[in-house]
C-alpha cells in the first residue's frame, strides 16, 4: 500500500524527521486559514498516491485565495495517474539551498535492505543510477545487525559530508531506518529531501509503500486510501484476487497465480482476449465460488467463464456446489468450463455433470480454452 | 535419493491441531509422509489421526528426533513458529501460510542462514517426493515417481507442469515449492544445487513468473550446474504495474517481464520453454 | 526507585499481564464509589513502596463503607516502613486456586538477567531458594539474545507444566520480560502471580524497581514518589548525594563514595559518630559547595564538619572559595577542617589559609579526623 | 611493560570539544598520554590543544590507527558513543560517565565481549599508567611509577590508597578504576589475570567497598592468581539498606557486607588490610 504524501509526511514526522507545516484541504473552503496559518503563501500539492504531479500542473504555489481557488477548479473531478483528486495539501513554501535523495528500500533478491542516497534530489533516481551510478550511493544493511546512527554517520562521512550537514543527513537516515523496520515498509523514500537556507533539513516529499500483508500491526493509524471501484469492493469482501484486464471476452476464475497467469496467457494465444482474472486463494468455500461467477460475469465485455482449479488445500466438492449455485443464478447465461483436479475430484466431476456442466478432466489448461474458444465461435 | 525431503526425515506439523492443518496431517499421513508428531502450544499429550501432539518443538525433538517441520499456523504468528523450529535445531522447515509481513519473511530467512537451516516458502505449496511423502498442501496423486527435479513458485502451476511431465513418460524426483513471495526462505541457486548433486535426478525444471529475480538468479548460477535446466514462465500477457495474485508477480518499469527473463536464460544456456506443452519434449532432448 | 503497587500493576498491564480491577483511594470519601464498581468488597491496600504491608495490618478485606472508614481511620497519618501512608489501592477480590512467583531481575554479577519462578508463590522467594533451592526455578536470559515465548514456554515445559496453563504462564513470563527491558526495571516481580478459579492468570501484586538512570527513557510515566524530607529535596536541589546518619556529631563533605565511607569509617574509629554523608559527586562548583556547608548542619547533632576532597573532574580553587563564603555565613560557628588533593590544590590552599580555615595537605584522611577529633575534646 | 595502557597505546577521548572533554584533554597530555585524535560528530576538522578532531571513531582509527578511547559524553549517549567504538576495532574503551543506565551497560558490555574490547566503567576515573600517560580523570600527580597494580571501585579512595603506597617506598604500575555501579564493562577476574601475567607488576591491591559482589569475584580467583593480592574494603561502618553515594554501594540483608567479604578473601588466600594505613605493610610482608 502506497500511502499518500500527507501520511507519509505524518510517519516521518512521528520518526523525529523534520517535514514542512502543511494542512489537509478536501475543498477551497479551507483556503483563508489554511493561508494565514502558513504565512500568506502556501504551496498547493494534489495527493494521489503516485509520482510526476509537477509536470501534470498539481504543485502550485499560491499567494492569495483567489489563486488557491483556480487551482481548485482546475482539479475538481479529475484524475491523476488513474487516481482521482480528491484532497490537497496546502504547505509552507520552503527556501531551499541543496536537495538531496534519500531512501531505505527492501533487497528482496538478498532479503535485505539498501540505504540510497544521492547529492542529487528531486530527480529520477533510477535513471540517475543508470546515467551516473557513481553520483548514487546504494548500501546494504544487514537485518540482523543493530544499526545506529554513527553506521549511517561513516558511511555520509566517506561520502564526503562533514560538519553540521553530515549530522542532520545521518540523523535523518537513523530515523528513516528505524521508522521504515518499525512500519514494516517496502520503501521509505525522500526525494527530494531539502537543506533549507537556514540549514534545516526537512522532508520536502514523502514516498512510503507499506507492506499489505502487515497491515494488522499499524490498525491504530488511520490512513487514506484510494477509494476502490465497486468490484473491487466486491472482491475484498468475498476474499479473492480481482483483476480487471483490458476489454476481453472471457473471464478467469483460477486458484493459484501462476495458473491463472497461465490460463490468461493461453486464452490470448488462442486469439481471445482475457476480461479479468479472480485468483481464489486457499480457502475455497462454495459461497465464494459462487459469488465470484457473479463477480467476473459484471465486466460487460465478458461472453464465456474458465473455471481451473486445483484442489490442494481446498476441497473440490464444495468449489463444484458453488458453480452449480453461481450458474443456477445467472441473469445472462454465458459458456463456462471447469477444469480442477485434486482433493475430492470425483465428488466434484459428478456433481458438475449432474447438472449439465462441462467438465475437463486433465491437467491441460489448453483443453478448456479450446472447448470455451468453439462455443465462442458457435455462438457467433 | 531425493532432496530435502527423504527416507530420513522425522517431520512435524507446528499447527497440527488447526482445521487446516489436521486436514493436511491426515493427506500427508495418507501419502506415507513419516509424520512423527504435531505441535500446538498448550495441546501437549493429544493426539491427532494417531500423532502425538506437543507443547513446543523443542519436546518433539526430544520426544521424537523430529528433523523438520512443516507449518500451518496464520501469518500472524508464523513468524515466531519458525524461529522456535530453528531454534529448536529444525533443519528442514517448510513455512505454508501466505500473507507473512515481509519484515517476518526476512527475519527467519536470516535466522534459518545463522543457524544453516532449509527455511521452504512462505507462500509455499510445500516439498513433495513422490513415492516418500509430502510436506504441505501439493495433492500427492498428481505427482509421480521419476528423475526430473521440479521447481515453482507456484503451487497449482507446478501441478499443472507435473501432469505434462507425467503424460511425457517421465517423473519428478523431488518437487519444491519456493514460495511465491517477494523475499523467499530459501534462494533457488542453493536448491538447484542440491539438484545437481543429488543422484537421482537427471535434470530440473524450473517454473517461474512475470516479477521478481528468480529466473535472473537461476540464470546467473546455470554456469555451476552440471545437469540441464528447463525453463517455463508464466505471464508473458501480463499488464505492467499490477500485482498478480502473487504478491511477487508484478512488473515494474522494464523489468520482471517473461520476455527478459527468458532472454537471461537463454544466454545462460537454459532450455526454455514458452508454452507448458513444450517441457516433454525439451527434457526428451535434454536426454539425448 | 521503586514503584508502588499500583504504579507497578500499571505497567503491568500496558505489558500484557492481567491485573485486578482497581482504584487508588487517597481518602474515605471514594469509598462507596469503589464499593459498588468492584462489585460490593474490596480489598483495600495501603501503598508504600515496601513490603510485609500484610502482617501490619495494611491489606484488609472489606465489604461494606463502613469498615472501609475504619480502615482509613487506622491508617491516618500512621506510616509502615518508614514511608507515610498516604494512599490507598481498592480491588476486586479474587477467587484465587493456586499462587505462584515469577520475576525478572537483574544479575548484576554477570551482567544478564535472571527469571525466577517457582509453583509456591506469596512466600519470601530468597528464603524458599535457601530452603528448597529445588523449588526454585531460575534461568539465565542472555541480553544480546532475541527470547521470545517459546523459550519461556520451552523453560516452564521442562518445570512439568502443561495445557492452557503453561501458555498463560509462559505468555505472563514473555510479556513480563519484555516489559522488563522496555521499562529499564532492575526488578520486576509478581508474588503472588495467581491463577483464579476460572483459569485467568493475574498479578495479585506488583513490585518493580526501576533504574533512576534510566528515568528519562520514561518521563511520559506519571508515577507517584516517596516524599522527600526538606534535606533530602535540598541536596536534590543541590545535586549532591545526602544521607543522614543515626544522631552522630561529625559531618562529612567528601568527593566520591568510596572516600566518604572511608571517612566514615574512620570516624568510628576514632570513637566519634558520622552525623551525616554528602557526597559531592562530579562536578563540584563554589555553590555547591557552600550550600553542602550549610546542609551538613542542618542536622542538629553535628558539631564539626570534615571537608575531604580529591580535584580530579573537581577544581579545588573552586572548591576552596565555596568552603569559605560557607563558614563566614554560618551562624553556628563549628569546627571545619579541610583536606584536599588534586587539581590547583595550592590555589586552594593559599586561599583557605588566608581565611583560617585548616587544612591538611596530604592523603592521611586520618589526620583530618584526628584534628576534628581534637577540636571536640577542647570544646568539652 | 603494564597492563591496558602502555607505550602502544593510541588513544582519543571521544567527546573532546566539551567542556570536561577539552579540560581532561589537556590533563591527559600534559601528563604524556599518547592522545592522537578527538571525535565530537560535526566536529570534524576542528582542533582541541593540538590535537585533531574527528567526525567518527572509525575515521580516526584509519587516519590516527586510534586503538584505544576514552570517553567525556552525556551519559544518556553513552551507549552509542561505546558501540561506536568497539564498531570501529578499539580495543580499550575508557567509559568515564555516571549515571548511565543500567540496561546500556549490559548492552556495552555484552558487545565488548563479542568483540573482544577492554571496557573499562562506566563510572571509572579511568586507567592510569605512571610514566605512560592516563586516560580518565585520576590526577596523575597522585601516583609513582612502581611494581604495584591497584584495582578500585571508587576513584578518589583509590588515590588516597596511592598516597599509603607512595609513603610506603612503593610505586604503581598500571591503576584501574573498575568502575563504581552495579555493573562492570569488565569483570576483575580479567583484570587480576592481566596483572598476574605483567611482568612489570609484583602484586596487586585491590579496593572494594559494600555491596555487590566484586570482592567475591576476586575471592573466587585467586586460586589462579600466581601473585598476592593484598585488600582493604570501605564501609565497614556503613547502615544496611542505603545507597552510599555509589549505585553499587549497598546492603541487601546480611549480602554485601564488609564483614562477609574480608571473610571470604581471607579463606581463599588474601591479605586484608582492616585499615588503609595497614596496606604499606602488607606489601612488604608479601615481599618477603
Amino acid at each position: 500500500m502506497q500511502l499518500f504524501e500527507c501520511d507519509g509526511k505524518r510517519l516521518l514526522k512521528e520518526w523525529g524527521i523534520a517535514v514542512p507545516k502543511g494542512l489537509l484541504l478536501t475543498s477551497a473552503d479551507g483556503l483563508p486559514d489554511a493561508l494565514s496559518q502558513l504565512g500568506g503563501k502556501a504551496v498547493l500539492k494534489i495527493q494521489v498516491p503516485t509520482g510526476k504531479r509537477g509536470k501534470a500542473g498539481g504543485i502550485k504555489l499560491i499567494s492569495n485565495v483567489g489563486e488557491g481557488n483556480d487551482f481548485f477548479k482546475q482539479w475538481a473531478g479529475k484524475s491523476h495517474g488513474g487516481y482521482e483528486v480528491e484532497s490537497v495539501l496546502a504547505e509552507e513554501p520552503l527556501a531551499i539551498s541543496k536537495e538531496f535523495y534519500m531512501s531505505v528500500v527492501l533487497n528482496a533478491r538478498e532479503g535485505n535492505f539498501f540505504f540510497i542516497f544521492s547529492a542529487e534530489g528531486g530527480v529520477d533516481i533510477e535513471e540517475t543510477s543508470r546515467q551516473h551510478p557513481d553520483k548514487v550511493l546504494k548500501v546494504k544493511l544487514d537485518p540482523a545487525a543493530c544499526i545506529k546512527e554513527f553506521h549511517f554517520r561513516n558511511i555520509l562521512l566517506e561520502h564526503g559530508y562533514s560538519g553540521s550537514l553530515l549530522l542532520s543527513l545521518s540523523n535523518a537516515a537513523a530515523n528513516l531506518y528505524k521508522g521504515f523496520v518499525a512500519a514494516n515498509a517496502l520503501l521509505a523514500e525522500i526525494n527530494p529531501l531539502v537543506m533549507l537556507e537556514d540549514g534545516t533539513v526537512m522532508a520536502a516529499d514523502a514516498k512510503i509503500e507499506i507492506d499489505d500483508s502487515a497491515k494488522f500491526r499499524l490498525s491504530s493509524k488511520n490512513f487514506l486510501e484510494v477509494k476502490a471501484d465497486e468490484l473491487e469492493r466486491e472482491a475484498k469482501d468475498i476474499g479473492v484476487t480481482y483483476i480487471k484486464l483490458d476489454e476481453g471476452n472471457v473471464a478467469i476464475i483460477a486458484s493459484g497465480a501462476g495458473l491463472s497467469m497461465n490460463t490468461m496467457d493461453l486464452i490470448y494465444e488462442a486469439g481471445m482476449k482475457p476480461a479479468n482474472f479472480l485468483e481464489t486463494g486457499g480457502g475455497i468455500t462454495s459461497e465464494l465460488v459462487r459469488r465470484s461467477v457473479h463477480l467476473v460475469l459484471k465486466n460487460e465485455s465478458a461472453r464465456a467463464v474458465i473455471v481451473n482449479l486445483y484442489g490442494g488445500v481446498n476441497s473440490l466438492l464444495e468449489a463444484a456446489k458453488g458453480i452449480v449455485a453461481g450458474v443456477q443464478e445467472l441473469k445472462r447465461p454465458v459458456p463456462l468450463v471447469v477444469k480442477a483436479l485434486g482433493n475430492q475430484q470425483e465428488e466434484c466431476f459428478a456433481l458438475l455433470e449432474e447438472h449439465n456442466i462441462p467438465v475437463i478432466k486433465s491437467y491441460r489448461t489448453e483443453d478448456a480454452v479450446a472447448y470455451i474458444q468453439r462455443q465462442l465461435e458457435v455462438a457467433k | 535419493m531425493s532432496i530435502l525431503l527423504t527416507k530420513q526425515t522425522r517431520a512435524i506439523v507446528q499447527g497440527i491441531t488447526g482445521r487446516i492443518g489436521a486436514i493436511q496431517a491426515r493427506w500427508m499421513l495418507e501419502c506415507g509422509t513419516n509424520i512423527v508428531g504435531g505441535v500446538t502450544p498448550g495441546g501437549g499429550g493429544k493426539e491427532v489421526h494417531g500423532v502425538p501432539v506437543y507443547d513446543s518443538v523443542a519436546e518433539a525433538v526430544k520426544k521424537q528426533q523430529a528433523n523438520a517441520s512443516v507449518l500451518f499456523v496464520p501469518a500472524a504468528y508464523a513468524r515466531d513458529a519458525v524461529l522456535e523450529a530453528i531454534d529448536a535445531g529444525i533443519g528442514l522447515i517448510v513455512c505454508v501460510p501466505e500473507h507473512i509481513p515481509v519484515h517476518d519473511t526476512i527475519t527467519i530467512r536470516r535466522s534459518a542462514q545463522q543457524k544453516g537451516a532449509w527455511l521452504i516458502g512462505p507462500n509455499t505449496p510445500g516439498v513433495l517426493t513422490p513415492g516418500v511423502g509430502k510436506m504441505g498442501i501439493m495433492p500427492a496423486n498428481l505427482f509421480k515417481p521419476g528423475r526430473i527435479g521440479l521447481i515453482s513458485r507456484s503451487g497449482t502451476l507446478c501441478y499443472e507442469v507435473a501432469g505434462y511431465i507425467n503424460e511425457g513418460g517421465y517423473g519428478q524426483s523431488t518437487v519444491i515449492g519456493i514460495g511465491g513471495d517477494m523475499v523467499r526462505g530459501s534462494d533457488v541457486q542453493n536448491v538447484l544445487s542440491e539438484f545437481d548433486q543429488d543422484t537421482e535426478t537427471d535434470m530440473v525444471v524450473v517454473v517461474g513468473e512475470v516479477g521478481g529475480v528468480m529466473e535472473e538468479q537461476v540464470a546467473e548460477c546455470l554456469k555451476h550446474m552440471h545437469k540441464p535446466v528447463i525453463t517455463y514462465i508464466a505471464g508473458q500477457t501480463a499488464p505492467a504495474g499490477k500485482k498478480m495474485g502473487h504478491a511477487g508477480a508484478i512488473i515494474q518499469g522494464n523489468e520482471g517481464t517473461v520476455e527478459c527473463k527468458q532472454n537471461a536464460l537463454r544466454e545462460a544456456g537454459a532450455l526454455v520453454a514458452t508454452r507448458i506443452a513444450d517441457i516433454p519434449e525439451l527434457i526428451g532432448r535434454a536426454y539425448k
